[in-house]
This record gives structure tokens, C-alpha cells and sequence, in this order.
């Protein structure tokens, strides 16, 4: 894996991220992938914009994947968010980790998903289909 | 006086309608830079906000000093 | 998905079978691959065969993926398991998960492959290195 | 007197040596049958073993009738 946490703005392959991964010695990987819903809290979505802060996102990106290497009996693990315009049923971010015994793998791909949505400065707007259309978690106060 | 650069993102770009902007301050601290722009450009009260100071997250008590770049971080939704 | 497990002798596509479960309703997809690793107990291994009461194992591991679908809030998952002579670093079995939210999708990944290791019948022949092969699990007493 | 058929899998299959065998047996149960083809076929000893009689798991007291398929499991290791 030649760079731990990456940005994109072209369509995601899941199957050439994971075989990044693959190894001879591991006996077990784990990949998860976020998409894009039709739907966030009862509205239904028609697309999706994302917007990084692109410098500071590919360091605290790669500082958690960085940190569930160190955490977790695992052998390789990445991450890539897109950047950008996206479709319904688009890959919005992928997270695959591989290792010796899956207890670590599944804990390990948990800890980076749950970690990059926290911490990662990267912003969803969603776009309704009644014209509407808003950033995700800024509503305003 | 400090210059300073400021880069805006999602919901605080659009408000701002610029992406950045550089400005002199007399701000002593990234809280009191904040309070300066919010009132300028009647940003929303957001849920929660974080604040970088030349790529690196920060306090929001660190002094802001000539030729820094500030970036205030509305909550973050990836994923 | 038309078939909620099922076996296979020939190699599997993780990439196609993915698609199966894709859904524009669902925001995540967890999938875990289980691949031929190069060691195992600390012995060197350099191929496998699978081999599978095929009726049973059918039957049980659509069972194990309808307990997913009924414990967990998940709206598609599947499982295929090889059968007969694998190399390393091919994929053994390949459980898949889709959801609305991440949590169920990990758990319910998490239990179907847990499962299907338990209590399927299918058998794990290993080669080693020094010429020595035997039935994983069935060490003689 | 039933005549019934056994399917060997794996460890036991090379025991055997044959995929499956037709016989009449008088085993009142699954397990009294198992004993006449573990002394007959010298099985080895496995940390555990389960029955299925025509394609279900079922009790070691599970009677086998004519025409009953059964197959001894040993311990699995998918994945």
C-alpha cells in the first residue's frame, strides 16, 4: 500500500484498492464501503457534493489509519474518500484492512471508518428532490 | 498586526462567498479572529467548529501571527 | 442476490459479487475475504483443498445468512465458500454485507463468517512446505 | 435388519477409503453405527464428531432406518 489515506475525485474500484492489500500471509480482509443513500433522515436524496480541506485531510487521514496499524494486529490497511460531485450508489469512501486473523481485521476496518467520519475535514452537501439542499451536521442553530 | 491568509469551506464558504481571503488583524487569538469574521460576514451558529492554524488542528486560545493560514472547520461529515 | 450461499469451484470475484448486494438504498457495505495464507500454526503452507458435504453445506450456510437477515437490520448478504484445490492468496470465502447504517453491516458480516466456520461442513485439507499434509481441526487424539 | 448408506468426507473418506458404502446393519442408534464402522474401518479418535441422517443434523440417539443416508462429521474448518 503506497500511500495510506487518499483523496479522489475519480470513481472508487474497491476490487484494485483491496488487492493492494492482499499478501501471502494474510489470511483474512476486511473492506468496507460507504455509498451513496437515496435517502438521509426520512428525505430523499438525489446527490451528493463532497468538499475537502485537502491538505489537512490526507494528514489526519493518514494519522488514523497510521494509528489503527499501531493499535491492531494487522498487516496493511488504506483509505480513500472522493472528492467531488457524486451519484446515488457511488463509493464515497472505502476502508480495507488485512491481517494474520480477522478479530483484528474487523476491528481494525471499525476503528479507521469510524475515525475519518469523526475527525477528517471533509463535508457533505446533500441535494434533495424537492430542490432543497444542505451541508450534513451544520444545521444551523 | 498580523496579516494573515483565511481559507472557507462548505457552509462557511458559501456564506463567506469566497474561498479565502487575506486580512489584517489585530486578533490575539484564533477565538478572537473568528469573532472578527463572523461578524463581518454573518456566519451561521454551527453545532460545533474546530480551528487549523497552518495545516495543523489548534486551540482556539493560540495567538494568530503574521503569515499564518487559518482554516475554521464547520462539523465534518464525511463518508 | 438470488442465492444466499452458495459454493464454488472456481475462483471467486469479490468485485462482482459486491454488485449483487448493492442497493441505492444502502450506505454501507461490509465484505470479508478469507484467503489462503502462506502459514498456519507456525508451518509453512503451500496449497489447499477444500472439500464439502455439499446438500448440508448448502443448507446450513443459507441458514446462518436468513439468522443475518433476521437478527440484524441489514437488507442483503451472501456467502460463497471455494471447493477442491486452492493457491495461496486466492480467496476461500467471501461473506458480504449491506446496510442502511455501519454497525449492523459490520456486526452481521462478523456473524455470518463466525458461522459459517463453526458449523458448515466443509473440510480444510493444508500441504505444507516439508511434503506433510493434514485435515485442519482433525488432529488425532 | 436396515440397509442404509454411508458418506465419508475428508479424514474419514481416507480412512475408508471410498467416497460411500452401502451395508445392513442391526445399530439400534447413529452412534452404535458409527462404533461398527470406526472398529471396522480403524477411524481415528476426533476432538468431536456430529451426525446427519438424509441431509439434517441429527441426535447421536437418532435411530437410522432403511434407506437412511448418514454421514459422520468431522470437525469443520471452512473459511
Amino acid at each position: 500500500m503506497p500511500a495510506q489515506f487518499t483523496l479522489s475525485r475519480a470513481r472508487l474500484d474497491p476490487a484494485a484498492l483491496g488487492c493492494l492489500l492482499a499478501d501471502d500471509s494474510c489470511g483474512a480482509l476486511v473492506a468496507f464501503e460507504g455509498r451513496v443513500r437515496n435517502h438521509n433522515e426520512g428525505r430523499p436524496v438525489v446527490r451528493l457534493e463532497y468538499e475537502g480541506y485537502e491538505a489537512l485531510a490526507v494528514k489526519e487521514g493518514t494519522k488514523v489509519v497510521n494509528e489503527a496499524l499501531a493499535r491492531f494486529r494487522i498487516e496493511h490497511a488504506g483509505c480513500v474518500h472522493r472528492l467531488g460531485p457524486l451519484a446515488l450508489g457511488e463509493v464515497a469512501v472505502w476502508a480495507g484492512v488485512s491481517a494474520h486473523h480477522r478479530d483484528e481485521a474487523f476491528a481494525a476496518c471499525r476503528y479507521i471508518i469510524d475515525e475519518v467520519k469523526a475527525r477528517v475535514p471533509i463535508w457533505k452537501k446533500e441535494f434533495y428532490a424537492d430542490g432543497d439542499s444542505g451541508w450534513v451536521n451544520c444545521n444551523i442553530r | 498586526m498580523a496579516r494573515v491568509r483565511v481559507e472557507y469551506f462548505a457552509v462557511l464558504r458559501e456564506r463567506a462567498g469566497c474561498r479565502e481571503e487575506e486580512l489584517d488583524t489585530q486578533a490575539g487569538s484564533a477565538r478572537a479572529l473568528f469573532a472578527e469574521l463572523e461578524a463581518r460576514h454573518g456566519f451561521p451558529r454551527l453545532p460545533s467548529l474546530q480551528v487549523a492554524i497552518n495545516e495543523e488542528f489548534r486551540d482556539w486560545d493560540s495567538p494568530v501571527s503574521d503569515g499564518d493560514t487559518i482554516v475554521f472547520i464547520p462539523p465534518v461529515a464525511g463518508g
